[in-house]
C-alpha cells in the first residue's frame, strides 16, 4: 500500500507518535512519553501541517530504482540483528546497564534533593548535555529565522 | 457572527488551564515527570492555539516577535550564566553545589534555575518557528 | 582558572554565539566574533602546554564524578586538534567581515555569526569530550549550524546542498547513536575511558562488533569518506565563502579525530587493526577516494567545487595514514589532517577574496585573475603546491610520512600509487594557475583591483604558515608523532 | 546449521529489539527510496525514533517501576536512558524543523519539492 497523498502521511505519523508514547509508557520512560507525545504528535504535526500548506500535498510517482535502498536497508537490517540478538535479554536486572542504575537512584534524592531521578540526571548529573540539548534548539529557532524571515518569497525560474 | 464561535469560546476558556497545567508541569517536575523543556511546549502551544483561531496578528500583539526572537538566546543564556555562577562560586562548570548554604540545596536552586531557562528557550522557540512558518505566505 | 580551561574553551564561544544573537547589530557580531575567535587558540595553546608538562587533563563538568557524569579529558591527540580548530577560526574571523557583507543579506549578518559561533562550540565540545553520548550532541550542533549555514549561500543550489547534507549528516549521526548504544548495552557506560577498559572482557562479542560497524559508517559519512561523501562537493561549492572555508578546515578534521578516538582509544587498535580486516578496507576505500575524487575534480568548472572533490581526495590521504596503523602511518595522517586543514583554508579564503571582487567564481570568469589580484592569487599558488606535495612545503612532509609508512609495512606499490596520485594533483592545480596567469583577462576581471589589506593578511599569514611547517616540522609533525604513540597505545 | 538455529533463538529472545530494527529499516528505506523531500524527512524521523526503543528497553526491569523515587517501590528502570532519548527526542526534532524550513525555501526557489525534478531543472540551466 503506497500513501500519495501527504497529508495523510502527516496523520499517521501523529498517530504513530502517539502509539510510541504509549510503548515508552509501558517502559516506565514516563518522562519521555509526556515528550513524545507533545513534540512528536504535537509540534511534528503543526510542523509539517505548515510545511505542507506552503508547499505541495501530492506526491509524484518515483521513477528511482529500488535496488540501492532495498540493499541499504536489509543491509543496515542485517548487522542490526546479528549485533542487537546478543545483547542481555530483556527486561533482567543484571546486565551491565542495570549496574550502574542503582547508583543515580540512591544518589539522587540524597545529593539534589529531588525525587524524580530523571529529572536530576537530566539538569544536574548530566546537565551538560541538557545545556547542548538547549543550544540545539535555540540552533534550530534561528535557522527557521534564518531561512523564512525577511527575504520575499522569490519566482520559480530565479536565476541567480 | 462568525462561524467559529464555539471554537473561540473554548479557546478563551481553555487558555488559562493550558498555561495553568504548564506551570504544574515545570514546577512538578521534581516529583513527577516533567521539566522545562515538555512545560515548554505546552506553553508554546497555548500561543500557537491562540494564533490558530484568534489569526497571527493579535498573536503577534499579545507576543511580538522581537520579543520572542530575544528570549530564544536568552533562555540558553540563563542555563549557561547558571554554569558560571557555578564557577563565581569556587566549582566546576555548572556545579550548583555552592549556589546557597548546603549542597542539597545549592543543586534544587541550580536544577529550579536551569529548567527556567530551558522553558524561556522552549516557549520562545517554539512560538518564533510558528510565526516563520505561519508568516511566510502561500505563492 | 587553569583547571577551568576545557570548559572554557568550549563555553566562551557559545556564550558568544548567544550574545550575539541577542545583539544582532552586524558590526557588533563581528566584533563579538573576533574577539571569541582570538580567544580560542589562546586557551587552546594553554590547553596543549599544561598536556606537555602534565599529561592527560579530565575535567568532571558539574562537579560529578565520570562513572555519573559528563568528562571532559584532554590528551596531545585532541589538545592537537583542539589547537587547530581554534587556530583556523581566529584567523577567518577578521576576514570574514567584507565577505560576510557582501555575501549575506543584512538582517541576516548577526544571526549568521551567531550560528557560526555555535558551529565553533559544537566543534570544539566534540573534540574535548570524554563522553560518547556527549559527542552526539555537540555533533548535532556543529551539524545543525553548518546545514544553514551552507543554505545561505546564493545560489539556489545552496539550499539542495544543504537538504542532502542534512539527510545524509542525520543518518550518519543516529548511526552513531545506535553504535554507542550498542556500546552502552555492553558495557553499561557511556564514557570513552571506562568503556575502553571493560570492552576488553566483551570484545568479540557480537553487539560491539555491530556497534564498530555503526560508529565507523556514522562518523565514515559526516567525514566523507568515499563513497559515502556525495553531500560534500555540493555543500562547499554553494555555501559562502567563510563557511567553505571553516568548515572545509574544521568540520571533516574533527569527524576524523573522532574515528580516531573510537577505533584506536575505544576499541583498541589491536583489536581493530590486528583482528578485524578493517586496514585492507579502509586502504581500498582511501586509494579509491584519492584517485576517484581526484579525477572527478579535474573536470570540474567551479574553482571551489573542484577544490571541494579535492578535499574528499585529501581525506582519502588522511584514512589511508590512519588505516596503516603503525606509528608512522598515524603520523603521516595526522600530519596530513593538519596540513591540509592550512593548505583548504588558505585556498578557499583566497577564493572568497576572488569572489568578494569578482562576484563569480567559474574558470572563464577570472581567467586573468592572477594578474589583476597578484599576492591573493600568490598565495592561492602556494597552497596549491602545498597541496601538490612539492618539497619545501607542509603537504611534502605529510606526503613523505605516508610514502614511509607504506615502505615501512613492505606494500611498495602503495608508495608509488601515493607518488602516482600527486600527478592528479599537479593537474587540476596546473588548470587553476594556467587560467589565473596564461591568459587574457575576461571583461569582468580587467577591472577588479587587488582584495583589501583585512584579506589579504589572514590569506598570506596561512600561506606563510604552510612555507614555514615544511621547513620546521615540529608543531605538526613532532606533536602528532607523540599523538600517534598516544593513540596507538591507546587509553588503556 | 546448528548456527543458524542458536542464531534463530538469538532472534526471539529479544523481541523486544524487534521493533527497533523494523522502524529503522523501514525509515532508512523511506529515506533513500522516495524523492519527495517531506516524504525523506518523515522517513527520517522514523529512522531516528527506532534508537528510542533500543535505549529505553536496555534500561527496563521487567518487575521495576518508573524512575521516581518512592517509599512504596524498590525496583526501578535504569534512568540514564530516558535522559539520553529526551535529548534524541529534541534533537530529532530540532532537525525536522530545519528539515522543512529548508524544504519551504526548496519550494519557493524550484517550484517542486520532488528531489528529480529538482535536479533535472537545475542541469538544464
Amino acid at each position: 500500500m503506497r500513501v500519495r497523498n501527504l497529508f495523510a502521511v502527516v496523520v499517521l505519523s501523529g498517530i504513530y507518535s502517539f502509539l510510541m508514547a504509549s510503548v515508552l509508557l509501558v517502559l516506565d520512560a514516563v518522562d519521555v512519553a509526556l515528550t513524545e507525545a507533545s513534540v512528536g504528535a504535537g509540534v511534528g504535526t503543526v510542523l509539517l501541517l505548515g510545511t505542507l500548506y506552503l508547499t505541495k500535498t501530492e506526491e509524484a510517482r518515483p521513477v528511482h530504482s529500488i535496488l540501492l535502498p532495498l540493499f541499504v536497508a536489509v543491509g543496515t537490517a542485517a548487522v542490526l540483528i546479528w549485533g542487537v540478538s546478543a545483547t542481555p535479554p530483556f527486561g533482567i536486572a543484571d546486565t551491565p546497564v542495570q549496574l550502574a542504575g542503582p547508583d543515580y537512584i540512591h544518589r539522587s534524592l540524597a545529593e539534589t534533593g529531588i525525587a524524580n531521578v530523571v529529572s536530576s540526571v537530566l539538569a544536574s548529573y548530566r546537565g551538560f548535555d541538557t545545556l547542548g540539548e538547549t543550544t540545539v534548539i535555540f540552533t534550530a529557532g534561528i535557522a527557521v529565522l534564518m531561512l523564512l524571515k525577511h527575504a520575499i518569497p522569490p519566482g520559480p525560474d530565479r536565476k541567480d | 457572527m462568525r462561524l467559529d464561535v464555539i471554537l473561540r469560546v473554548v479557546t478563551k476558556v481553555i487558555l488559562p488551564f493550558m498555561l495553568v497545567f504548564a506551570i504544574y508541569v515545570q514546577f512538578h517536575g521534581d516529583y513527577g515527570p516533567g521539566g522545562g523543556f515538555q512545560a515548554g511546549v505546552i506553553a508554546g502551544a497555548t500561543i500557537i492555539l491562540y494564533a490558530l483561531i484568534y489569526g497571527l496578528a493579535p498573536a503577534r500583539r499579545l507576543v511580538p516577535a522581537a520579543l520572542v526572537e530575544a528570549m530564544i538566546p536568552l533562555g540558553v543564556l540563563i542555563y549557561a550564566g547558571v554554569g558560571v555562577v557555578g564557577w563565581l562560586t569556587g566549582g566546576n562548570y555548572l556545579d550548583y553545589s555552592h549556589l546557597a548554604h548546603d549542597p542539597v540545596h545549592g543543586q534544587e536552586w541550580g536544577v529550579f534555575l536551569v529548567e527556567a531557562g530551558v522553558f524561556v528557550t522552549v516557549s520562545a522557540t517554539m512560538v518564533a518557528i510558528f510565526y516563520a512558518f505561519a508568516g511566510r505566505g502561500r505563492r | 582558572m587553569g583547571e577551568q580551561l576545557p570548559a572554557l574553551q568550549v563555553v566562551v564561544p557559545l556564550i558568544g554565539a548567544l550574545l550575539v544573537a541577542l545583539v544582532r547589530r552586524p558590526t557588533a557580531a563581528w566584533l563579538v566574533t573576533v574577539v571569541v575567535s582570538l580567544a580560542m587558540p589562546v586557551i587552546s595553546a594553554l590547553l596543549l602546554v599544561r598536556v606537555l608538562n602534565q599529561g592527560v587533563i579530565s575535567y568532571h563538568l558539574g562537579g560529578w564524578d565520570p562513572t555519573i557524569g559528563i568528562e571532559y579529558r584532554v590528551d596531545i591527540v585532541n589538545a592537537l586538534i583542539l589547537l587547530l580548530v581554534s587556530a583556523v577560526a581566529a584567523v577567518i574571523a577578521p576576514f570574514a567581515r567584507l565577505s560576510v557583507l557582501s555575501e549575506i543579506a543584512e538582517g541576516r549578518i548577526g544571526w549568521f555569526y551567531a550560528m557560526y559561533l555555535v558551529s565553533l562550540a559544537g566543534l570544539l565540545g566534540i573534540a574535548i569530550t570524554g563522553d560518547a553520548f556527549n559527542a552526539f550532541v555537540f555533533l548535532e550542533i556543529s551539524s545543525l549550524s553548518s546545514y544553514v549555514l551552507i543554505a545561505m549561500g546564493r545560489d539556489r543550489r545552496a539550499l539542495v546542498a544543504a537538504y542532502q547534507y542534512l539527510i545524509m549528516g542525520t543518518i550518519g549521526a543516529s548511526f552513531y547513536v545506535i553504535g554507542v548504544g550498542l556500546l552502552y548495552i555492553m558495557t553499561g557506560t557511556l564514557n570513552l575511558n571506562l568503556i575502553a577498559e571493560r570492552i576488553v572482557a566483551v570484545e568479540s562479542f557480537r553487539p560491539v562488533l555491530a556497534a564498530l560497524a555503526f560508529i565507523t559508517v556514522g562518523i565514515s559519512l559526516k567525514l566523507a569518506l568515499f563513497p559515502l561523501h556525495v553531500w560534500l562537493p555540493n555543500a562547499y561549492a554553494y555555501a559562502p565563502s567563510v563557511v567553505t572555508t571553516f568548515l572545509a578546515a574544521t568540520a571533516t578534521k574533527v569527524a576524523i579525530y573522532l574515528f580516531a578516538r573510537f577505533v584506536f582509544s575505544v576499541f583498541g587498535a589491536g583489536f581493530v587493526f590486528a583482528d578485524l580486516p578493517v586496514t585492507p578496507i579502509l586502504v581500498a576505500l582511501s586509494v579509491a577516494a584519492i584517485f576517484g575524487a581526484g579525477t572527478v575534480a579535474v573536470f570540474q568548472s567551479d574553482v571551489k567545487r573542484m577544490f571541494a572533490y579535492s578535499s574528499v581526495g585529501q581525506v582519502g590521504y588522511i584514512t589511508l595514514g590512519l588505516a596503516l596503523a603503525t606509528t608512522t602511518g598515524v603520523t603521516g595522517g595526522l600530519v596530513h589532517l593538519l596540513n591540509h586543514a592550512m593548505i583548504k583554508a588558505t585556498i578557499f579564503m583566497g577564493l572568497g577574496a576572488v569572489f568578494f571582487r569578482v562576484g563569480r567564481i567559474e574558470f572563464q570568469d577570472i581567467a586573468g585573475i592572477g594578474r589583476r589580484m597578484p599576492i591573493t592569487m600568490g598565495a592561492v599558488a602556494i597552497a596549491g603546491l602545498s597541496l601538490i606535495g612539492v618539497p619545501g612545503t607542509a603537504g611534502f612532509v605529510s606526503k613523505w610520512y605516508l610514502v614511509v609508512a607504506s615502505l615501512e609495512v613492505g606494500w611498495w606499490w602503495l608508495a608509488f600509487l601515493i607518488v602516482l596520485s600527486t600527478m592528479i594533483t599537479v593537474v587540476y592545480v596546473g588548470r587553476l594557475i594556467e587560467w589565473a596567469w596564461f591568459r587574457e583577462p575576461s571583461r569582468q576581471v580587467a577591472t577588479v583591483e587587488e582584495a583589501p589589506i583585512e584579506m589579504l593578511a589572514p590569506i598570506c599569514l596561512l600561506a606563510a604558515a604552510t612555507i614555514y611547517f615544511g621547513i620546521d616540522t615540529y608543531l605538526t609533525a613532532g606533536l602528532a608523532e607523540r599523538a600517534a604513540n598516544a593513540l596507538l597505545s591507546g587509553l588503556r | 546449521m546448528s548456527d543458524l538455529i542458536a542464531l534463530a533463538g538469538d532472534v526471539v529472545a529479544h523481541y523486544n529489539q524487534w521493533i527497533t530494527v523494523f522502524l529503522m529499516v523501514s525509515g532508512l528505506y523511506i529515506v533513500i527510496a522516495r524523492g519527495n523531500m517531506v516524504k525523506k524527512l518523515v522517513g527520517l524521523s522514523l529512522f531516528q525514533t527506532s534508537v528510542y526503543l533500543l535505549y529505553i528497553s536496555a534500561g527496563k526491569i521487567l518487575s521495576g517501576t518508573a524512575p521516581i523515587i518512592d517509599p512504596h517501590f524498590t525496583v526501578y528502570s535504569h534512568p540514564l536512558p530516558h535522559v539520553l532519548i529526551l535529548t534524541a527526542i529534541v534533537v530529532g526534532i530540532a532537525t525536522m524543523a530545519v528539515g522543512l524550513a529548508l524544504v519551504v525555501r526548496i519550494n519557493e526557489a524550484y517550484g517542486t519539492i520532488e528531489e528529480d525534478e529538482i535536479f533535472k531543472r537545475d542541469d538544464d540551466r
